[in-house]
């Protein structure tokens, strides 16, 4: 039963997020001024790249075809770690969901999207595979740091865990720790979601989409999904330890979830929406450094008990 | 000259069924990929205006893509340069198919003012197959959302190939003249696109002539100076009234004869300030 | 008069072999072929010139020999404060120089003034002469796969519609670039189909990560043979139309800036109401090409909302061209002697209420841009172009302005109405992108001032003179047109039979291009766009280059028919050749 | 037991009989050794938990004894499981170096190289260890020599160098600790009286002496050179093993200390470092061998780790942290065994295929050899810890550990474990970015440099066996990681005193892999309910912006990380440096990223040792008299200190 | 940000409804060229004026036929053939919706004239149209019927008839038939 919600979960994200990304499409067109595509614009494009030809380059290998696959797979795993539709009662799911199982997935992700990258020969994908890493080489620390402070608060590495714990006051806000680390959480999440000013790895005005740009067709579609879903995974990581919404009924969870999740996301239009995109080597140096200090500031408060 | 073949295999994938059956599917979305292939430049801003909050072809489901290989539509430009061509076919070949091209703007169409120069192989058709031609030097942004809408099948094909076989009888090309003297008109009608241009000038003329019958007698050189003087003054616009005095000084002057003082002073009065 | 003065200095230093004077500020002096780098330095670093043009001409015909002209704009070095020429002292000095059809070498100019790089790999390109000593060798304008010996525009080199055969796409010829030597380097290239860059071009960045180690570039892939084809199918009344067509944001500027050197070359003043129009199109070129440049370096930089901002107000500026012009883009209103098309009462204040609305918007979404610390971030620093740099390659427009030296044609050389109207020229110092832009937009002020001015200004004159002028072979002037990016110069020998014997139009970009590669050193791979598009390069401009003549049987039925008068008189311009 | 010694030995003594024939001594050689590895690793495994002792005949120096208990049993099935792969593949890849090297010699030293490994895991008595120590060092530099290049004996001066610190501390920690015990018997160690300050200098001693051998931190200088150097099957036994051989004997010494938490803080520090620096000099090299062998740094930090959550909590007694610190250090010198030796042999395969070390020069490999390269991207998931193979499991328990660590009370512990933790998760961060530009810029996309690349072709079946096995047991491990730790933690167990504890709360890898391969089944659903186009791909030039391809296009190596390198250029000494000769020229790029310990630590020690050395040599100029002076004067010396204390 | 939000704000959604709602351009804006059949007379005067060479006047392979052909494709709109067109038979109109599909021939107009064949050499030399109109605008402009007689003569030949026969004129003592 328990696998079968689970897999209601997924497909109910992978439904649900092309529809947020719509809404927020339209958003962004209201804040220029403009019409915007219908809030469903996202279904067709994928509808459409999935009846596409495709076309690749001759440098390619059996990576260029099975890393859409690859990536879609990590990116749906990382969400089934989310215990939205089932929790700490389920003992074994609830194994499944681990900060650590995430995060490694995370950079299953990564590691999939840099050689895939590298594999299509194109400078472009290749400048984007490495940035990519770089990007990741920041947000890892940071993201790490809030995660130690959650961890070691709620002394387990198990998300459905922490959750039950926080959602029960066990631990939570009170803690200045818990609640400091929590906005360096959303930064790094935000920066996960590869939205700009941070999509830098898949720019399409430097990098032409990046390693995105050799994909086409029906993979192209499977990597969107792909990526929609890293981005609800992302924002769903940060809801999940910070504001945990659960209710009894997984159903009821999985909805209340879901709208917090695509909230959020449309909610970003309002950071990437406005003013430009950073360069990799300053720009996102200088953003990181902040929000690094934030987060060693609640590891700091941590480690001396606080 | 020799150019190039499209290769067999993008032909079978490229057939009309095929693009018929793929704008069923791109019509509420569809990629575009830009290729300049040595415009002059004014396609590409005014595709670049076509995007912008004016006119918003997201609407329909348009995006200007980074990559042939996320595109459904080639959108090209230019009359294809020498050094244009080779970029030109690796894009074609890059873009998955079946695939649209639409030749933008005169050049891109037949190559347009440059279409016998040594560089240029005069449009994009002569290269691979245009499935839509959207004329234009450059084509207005609604021109080109026209036929971006035109070429996805929403709007209807409003030009179609006129031709006239039948030279009739002709009914009599030139009227009769004010003066009675078709010489005067020509005059005329010479000052009148001199000082205002061809459009204005035309405008000016009607004026001008309509004035000049007002007055009753159109050689009686007194009444006509009062009736367009009186022309000049109802006229809204500054321009066309002083115009209008400025062709009764020179020109009718020569054909009716006239006293100074029947010329019109000009400077005298601010005209069009109502 | 003017220009004498040079002349004089100049004679001090090389044998000076003949003046001759064109207009009032047009001056050559024919010096012998050896003393050509000297003279040109010379006048480049001593006397405080500037490069405007270099013309090779295939001369056979004339005088048996290839000639060069070496035009410079004698305004002073402009490096500091008081380094500039007296106001009534500035003029065009141009150096000519003949060579043997035998030889078909010239000692190179670059190694002495490096802003001639560009000219001198154009005249093998084109014309077959040689440059001895010229630094960077390689093919400039046409494209690789073009014939090697095969130099179009010699008179005698081919009609003006040959097409040598293209080799199989995937056999295409490859340029060399100017690799660093070293390993670890990626080749970056950018363009010719970039989607940032909205024409083609290449240029390879040669990174090391995201930096910029070094860049090289391949251009002119907008070459469209525009000067043979205007010296062999076109008359003057076409030219414009062609010349507009260089290139599509400040064609306009092109197309006066052709027209006015055929005027020049005769000496025609054209009515003052047409001069005024001529100005208010070129202003509201200038507008909407500014307003696209700073709404384009919004957009590299991924700022969106900026961008589609500035472009809604940018449609107001392209409503203004409709509205004067009938044309959004295309003004089409140039013709030899005056224009074509009037500005009536209805359109003036029509055109005011919208000049007001683009004043007050500009204002709002430069405030919010300049608000923007991201966006500054992005700007500034980015992409300098160092004084010196700037003195040597001889750039113009917001690129130069923005280095902080104050060169202006509308300044320098006033021409048409600008004797008559009010303006400063934008200098802002730090040659970075945000320097460029910050021009751009005090550039956009003052050219809504201009506007309201002519149109305060405008006499009530004809806008055309009468079509009872002669062309004169062999008469050559220049003519320069500040346009957005900078002076457009053309430069035309009039020849027999209604036609140009040569043009030569220099773009704006043309002197802004070569001094680019210094600007991307150092930079990111993400400001790479962002260097370029600052730039405001307009590569249709730089690599126009040839016009053709067919007209031909259809006319000829015409020609000696009897409604020769009424022709003349109710066509006029156009069948002005056919007499 | 003592057979499989023997056994060694003589293959030993076989192969350098065959002295005339080296091909054959060369199959002979191999093959025999992984027959006997073979052998090996079956006895061994068969009796993991038992515990064996067996003295050496005769009365050769105060009779050794060799020992082994259930960890040294663990060790030597780790020996020579590798052995016995290294071996198999050796079987094959040592006729490369025929030219350069007499292989019955090479079979020889192989031999005998897995023989004092095993040895020395055996010794139970100072001087023996200490003995088998250094013939061990010995017989691994002139492996290293194997390979005659420009700079090979340099090299293994490096090498030998630093491997003799270490033996000096070392030397010097367990004559301490003997003179401690009154007795050179490893057996008469236990229960040491020793006060916490010198505990503390003796296991810092120990940590030089036994951490420079296994390439800690700041140790690891002679890693890249000397991997570089030798034939990647020694390099892959020697990174696969010897380093653990190392590590065995730091943990076995060590735990015969009294305990401290500062043991852990101290390990953890020293991990922390190891595999941060491991990982950024791995990222940071264009040589993929050096880079592989640099990750033997950090592998070693991120063992260390797990060794210091272990010391910490036996140092405040509390066996299940220590058990867990245990099972994780155990685990993951398990793992790194397996996939370091797999990756050393890969990249074997890769020089042999194509003579270049340098990854700017590869690319596109992977067309010319298949097997070998998706072997490679097996490896390299594994080495950057990615679920769900090994790699991923038991860094997960080291992750545990920690976590379990730093959730005390105290200060000190959990800024030292929450440090590591964070240290962990940045060397997975580039250990993703260095393995997949390692893989990419080696197996994918099209070759740089077309020389190197074009001959290539697919090694012999018979090297890619021991390969595929390996590879397996990465995925193996991986899948039945709990049954690993359940037979670790009874090995594991023996160490700890109070053993009560079990290990609880393990991820489950099944329910993982189970997982994504339920998500691996939903694209396809998609796909075929919505009708996608499943026509061919059709093949392209790859898009360069619509002008000319041309392979310095894609990304390199070096500039794969050129933002990183300048990020961290405060520790990589990333100097870049362009020259540029007036307005038209080429410019001229030179890059360097500097080892900074390397040039602030032992480049001046080199250096001002060969100042010295020179200084001395002005007594050394030949002259006969001079020398019979020197004589004369060490005589006078020692007849008057004789005098004056005799 | 917040300005950029506010000037979003101020100016709320201004995208044109077009193409579901027509769109209006400047008056006088310079749209596809209109030809108007009946004005036309074939005096080529668009043709020769026209820089890109859209608008040709020809005669059909048999002769029989002078064609007037626009190539909406190549045209630059910019009114050259409205300026010269003596009798207003081409105007550029506002007509800026000119795509077609696939067929590219949609975007030509021609028109086929009569030719007047030379009184004297029985060659084709213009069309019938230009004829009359030319001996209209004479016919209205106050020349006396003796020189219009001779005129009407003279209009019907071929140009090199008429240098012949100018030369022959000439000879012949007689002055110029026209003015």
């Amino acid at each position: 039963m328990d696998f079968f919600y689970l897999l209601i979960q997924l497909v109910s994200a992978i439904v649900v997020a092309p529809l947020f990304d719509g809404i927020s499409r339209k958003l962004r067109a209201k804040f220029q001024s403009r019409v915007g595509p219908s809030i469903f614009q996202t279904y067709l494009d994928l509808l459409k790249l999935l009846k596409r030809g495709r076309t690749k380059s001759h440098s390619t290998s059996y990576i260029y075809q099975i890393s859409p696959y690859l990536l879609f797979v990590s990116a749906a795993a990382m969400f089934c770690a989310l215990p939205i539709v089932y929790g700490a009662h389920s003992a074994f799911l609830s194994q499944f969901s681990d900060i650590l199982v995430l995060l490694y997935l995370g950079a299953l992700f990564r590691f999939i999207f840099i050689v895939a990258g590298i594999d299509t020969a194109n400078p472009y994908a290749g400048v984007s595979a490495s940035r990519e890493g770089t990007l990741g080489f920041y947000t890892e620390e940071v993201a790490v740091i809030c995660l130690v402070v959650v961890m070691m608060g709620a002394g387990s590495t198990n998300l459905s865990f922490i959750t039950t714990l926080i959602q029960e006051g066990h631990y939570g806000y009170a803690i200045p720790s818990f609640s400091v680390a929590a906005t360096a959480f959303l930064w790094v999440m935000y920066v996960e979601t590869g939205r700009k000013p941070y999509d830098l790895a898949e720019a399409e005005q430097e990098l032409q989409e990046g390693v995105l740009g050799e994909y086409c067709g029906k993979d192209l579609a499977i990597i969107d999904v792909a990526i929609l879903l890293k981005q609800f995974t992302m924002l769903g990581f940060f809801l999940v330890i910070f504001i945990p919404w659960r209710f009894d009924n997984p159903m009821l969870s999985l909805i209340t979830f879901l709208a917090e999740v695509g909230f959020l996301y449309v909610m970003g239009v309002f950071i990437d929406n406005f003013g430009p995109r950073f360069t990799i080597n300053n720009g996102i140096k200088r953003t990181m450094l902040f929000a690094l200090s934030i987060a060693s500031t609640s590891l700091a408060l941590y480690i001396m008990g606080i | 000259m020799k150019t190039y073949q499209v290769p067999q295999e993008i032909q079978d994938a490229n057939t009309l069924e095929q693009k018929l059956e793929l704008l069923k599917h791109i019509g509420r979305s569809f990629s575009v990929f830009r290729i300049d292939c040595g415009s002059c430049n004014g396609c590409e801003i005014e595709i670049f205006a076509a995007i912008t909050p004016l006119w918003d072809p997201e609407r329909f489901g348009f995006k200007l893509v980074a990559n042939p290989r996320h595109a459904d539509i080639l959108l090209c430009t230019g009359p294809v340069t020498r050094q244009m061509y080779y970029p030109l076919l690796r894009a074609y070949e890059a873009t998955p198919d079946p695939k649209i091209v639409v030749a933008l703007g005169a050049c891109g169409v037949s190559g347009g003012i440059f279409y016998d120069a040594y560089s240029v192989l005069s449009g994009i058709d002569k290269i691979i197959p245009v499935d839509a031609y959207i004329p234009g030097c450059p084509p207005h942004p609604a021109s080109i959302i026209y036929g971006l809408t035109t070429a996805l099948g929403v709007m209807e094909q409003k030009l179609q190939k006129v031709s006239f076989e039948h030279d009739g009888d002709l009914p009599p090309l030139v009227e009769d003249s004010v003066l009675g003297n078709t010489l005067f008109e020509r005059d005329l009608l010479v000052q009148a696109k001199k000082l205002m241009s061809y459009v204005f000038g035309r405008k000016l003329f009607d004026k001008y002539i309509s004035a000049l019958t007002q007055s009753g007698n159109t050689k009686d050189a007194k009444a006509t100076k009062i009736s367009i003087t009186e022309a000049m003054r109802v006229e809204d616009d500054p321009r066309y009234a002083e115009c209008m005095g400025i062709l009764h000084n020179e020109i009718y002057t020569q054909y009716v004869s006239c006293e100074e003082e029947d010329k019109i002073e000009l400077h005298r009065v601010k005209w069009g300030a109502k | 008069m003017k220009c004498d003065k040079f002349i004089e200095a100049l004679s001090t230093r090389v044998k000076v072999l003949e003046v001759t004077r064109q207009c009032e500020d047009q001056v050559t002096a024919l010096v012998e072929l050896n003393d050509l780098p000297e003279a040109v330095r010379f006048l480049y670093y001593d006397m405080g010139g500037y490069l405007t043009t270099m013309v090779p001409n295939d001369e056979r015909s004339i005088n048996k020999h290839y000639a060069l002209y070496y035009a410079l704009s004698m305004e002073g070095g402009k490096m500091f404060e008081g380094d500039e020429i007296a106001q009534d002292e500035k003029c065009f000095v141009t150096i000519k120089t003949l060579i043997s059809p035998d030889s078909l070498v010239f000692p190179s100019v670059t190694p002495l003034v490096p802003a001639c790089v560009w000219y001198e790999r154009e005249a093998y390109d084109m014309f077959g002469l040689v440059a001895e000593g010229l630094p960077d060798k390689r093919r400039l304008v046409l494209s690789d796969d073009w014939p090697d010996n095969l130099f179009p525009l010699r008179k005698d080199a081919m009609d003006y519609r040959y097409r040598p055969d293209m080799k199989d796409h995937y056999m295409e010829p490859e340029y060399e670039f100017l690799r660093p030597e070293g390993s670890g380097i990626i080749d970056v290239p950018l363009g010719p189909l970039h989607i940032t860059a909205d024409e083609p071009g290449h240029f390879r960045l040669f990174c090391d990560g995201d930096t910029i180690i070094d860049a090289d570039y391949r251009l002119f892939y907008q070459h469209r043979g525009m000067e043979k084809l205007a010296e062999n199918r076109m008359n003057y009344d076409q030219m414009g139309y062609l010349a507009e067509r260089v290139c599509g944001i400040c064609g306009y500027a092109h197309a006066i800036a052709c027209i006015e050197a055929a005027e020049k070359a005769i000496n025609l003043e054209i009515p003052a109401r047409a001069q005024a129009i001529r100005v208010i199109c070129s202003e509201i070129e200038r507008l909407h090409s500014h307003l696209l440049n700073i709404g384009l370096a919004c957009e590299v930089t991924g700022n969106y909302n900026a961008f589609m901002h500035i472009f809604r107000i940018r449609e107001y500026s392209m409503k203004l061209a409709e509205l004067v012009t009938g044309g959004r883009k295309t003004y089409g209103n140039v013709v030899m002697g005056g224009l074509r098309r009037d500005i009536t009462g209805v359109e003036i204040k029509e055109s005011l209420r919208i000049l007001h609305i683009i004043e007050t918007q500009v204002d709002e979404v430069w405030d919010a841009v300049m608000d923007d610390k991201r966006q500054m971030s992005r700007w500034k620093g980015v992409g300098i172009l160092d004084k010196q740099v700037a003195r040597d390659f001889s750039p113009v427009g917001p690129n130069i302005r923005g280095s902080g030296i104050k060169r202006d044609t509308r300044y320098d050389h006033p021409y048409d109405f600008f004797k008559q109207i009010q303006f400063d020229v934008a200098v802002v110092e730090g040659g970075d992108v945000f320097a460029r832009e910050m021009v751009r937009y005090m550039e956009l002020k003052s050219s809504v001032s201009i506007i309201r001015q002519c149109f305060e200004l405008m006499p009530q004159t004809a806008i055309i003179v009468d079509p009872t002028f002669h062309v004169k072979p062999e008469n050559y002037a220049l003519a320069y047109v500040e346009a957005p990016r900078g002076e457009n110069v053309h430069w035309i020998m009039q020849g027999s039979a209604q036609k140009v014997f040569r043009w030569r139009c220099r773009a704006a970009t043309y002197n802004n291009w070569p001094s680019l590669r210094f600007q991307f050193r150092g930079n990111n791979l993400a400001d790479a766009a962002l260097i370029v598009c600052s730039l405001d390069p307009c590569y249709s401009c730089t690599e126009r280059v040839t016009v053709v003549d067919i007209k031909s049987k259809k006319s000829k039925i015409l020609t000696h028919s009897d409604l020769k008068n009424f022709a003349r008189t109710q066509k006029e311009s156009p069948l002005k050749d056919l007499r | 037991m003592q057979i499989i010694y023997t056994l060694f030995l003589l293959a030993s003594l076989l192969s350098i009989f065959l002295y005339k024939k080296p091909l054959l001594a060369q199959k002979v050689g191999f093959g025999l050794a992984s027959l006997i590895s073979l052998y090996a690793t079956l006895f061994f495994f068969s009796n993991l938990g038992e515990t064996m002792t067996w003295k050496l005949p005769g009365n050769f120096i105060s009779s050794p004894l060799f020992r082994l208990d259930s960890i040294e049993m663990f060790f030597s099935f780790l020996v020579s499981l590798i052995a016995f792969a290294v071996s198999l593949f050796s079987f094959d890849y040592a006729k490369f170096y025929e030219k350069k090297a007499n292989l019955a010699v090479f079979a020889s030293l192989f031999n005998a190289f897995i023989l004092s490994m095993l040895l020395v895991i055996a010794s139970d008595n100072v001087f023996s260890f200490m003995l088998l120590w250094e013939v061990m060092t010995l017989i691994s530099a002139l492996l290293i020599l194997i390979n005659d290049g420009k700079d090979a004996s340099k090299n293994v001066m490096i090498y030998l160098g630093i491997a003799q610190i270490g033996a000096f501390c070392l030397m010097v920690a367990l004559l301490i600790m003997a003179s401690f015990a009154g007795s050179f018997e490893f057996s008469k160690f236990a229960d040491l009286n020793i006060g916490f300050g010198m505990s503390i200098t003796l296991f810092v001693l120990l940590l030089i002496g036994l951490g420079s051998k296994a390439g800690m931190f700041p140790f690891h200088v002679w890693l890249p050179i000397a991997y570089c150097q030798c034939p990647s099957n020694a390099s892959a036994l020697m990174s696969g093993v010897m380093i653990k051989v190392a590590l065995f004997a730091f943990i076995k010494f060590s735990l015969l200390l009294p305990q401290f938490a500062w043991f852990g803080y101290i390990l953890l520090f020293m991990g922390a470092l190891s595999c941060i620096f491991g990982i950024i000099y791995a990222l940071a090299s264009n040589d993929y061998k050096a880079s592989i062998a640099y990750s033997s740094c950090e592998n070693v930090g991120i063992i260390f780790l797990g060794l210091g959550g272990a010391f910490y909590g036996l140092g405040i007694h509390s066996p299940l942290i220590a058990l867990m610190g245990f099972i994780a250090a155990f685990f993951h010198i398990l793992n790194h065994a397996v996939f370091k030796s797999l990756l050393f042999m890969l990249s074997g395969n890769v020089f042999t295929a194509t003579k270049t070390r340098d990854m700017d020069a590869l690319g596109g490999l992977h067309k010319k050899m298949p097997i070998t390269s998706i072997i490679f991207f097996v490896a390299a998931i594994s080495i950057c810890a990615l679920p769900p193979l090994n790699g991923f499991a038991s860094e997960w328990v080291i992750y545990k550990t920690m976590v379990m660590g730093g959730m005390d009370e105290g200060i000190a512990s959990r800024f030292f474990f929450t440090l590591s933790i964070i240290a962990l998760s940045i060397t997975g961060a580039m250990a993703i970015m260095a393995f997949s530009k390692m893989y990419g810029s080696v197996f994918l996309g099209i070759a740089r440099d077309t020389k190197c690349v074009e001959e290539a072709k697919e090694v012999s079946f018979i090297r890619l066996v021991p390969l595929a096995l390996l590879a397996s047991l990465c995925v193996g491990i991986g899948i039945f990681m709990k049954d690993v730790i359940g037979m670790l933690s009874k090995i594991v167990l023996t160490l700890i005193p109070q053993t009560s504890q079990s290990v609880y709360g393990l991820i489950s890898m099944p329910l993982i892999i189970m997982i994504m391969l339920l998500c691996a089944i939903i694209p396809f659903v998609f796909l075929y309910l919505l009708k996608a186009n499943h026509k061919a791909v059709r093949v392209t030039e790859p898009w360069a912006c619509g002008f000319l391809y041309n392979k310095n296009m894609q990304i390199g190596s070096n500039s794969f990380t050129g933002d990183i390198k300048k990020a961290l250029s405060f520790i990589l000494r990333y100097e870049q440096e362009i020259k540029i000769d007036g307005y038209f020229s080429k410019a001229v790029y030179t890059q360097k990223a500097h080892d900074l310990f390397w040039d602030k630590l032992y480049a001046p020690v080199i250096h001002s040792i060969m100042v010295i050395a020179d200084k001395i040599g002005i007594f050394q100029n030949g002259r006969t008299n001079l020398y019979a002076a020197y004589i004369l004067i060490y005589l006078c010396l020692v007849l008057i200190f004789g005098y004056y204390y005799l | 940000m917040m300005k950029l939000l506010d000037i979003s704000k101020k100016y709320g959604e201004i995208t044109h409804k077009y193409p579901f709602e027509p769109y209006k351009v400047c008056e006088n804006f310079r749209g596809k060229p209109a030809y108007i059949f009946d004005l036309c007379i074939g005096c080529a005067a668009c043709g020769i004026a026209c820089p890109s060479n859209a608008i040709t006047v020809q005669l059909n392979d048999n002769q029989s036929k002078l064609i007037w052909e626009f190539d909406c494709g190549r045209c630059i709109f910019c009114g050259r053939c409205d300026e010269v067109c003596p009798t207003g038979a081409i105007k550029l109109s506002e007509e800026f919706e000119l795509a077609v599909k696939f067929d590219k021939s949609a975007l030509i107009q021609r028109g086929e004239l009569d030719v007047q064949y030379c009184t004297t050499c029985k060659k084709p030399f213009s069309a019938k149209r230009l004829v009359k109109y030319s001996f209209d605008c004479l016919s209205k402009a106050n020349v006396s019927e003796k020189r219009l007689e001779e005129a009407k003569e003279y209009l019907c030949m071929c140009p090199t008839c008429k240098k012949t026969a100018t030369v022959a004129t000439f000879t012949s003592g007689k002055e110029m038939v026209i003015e």
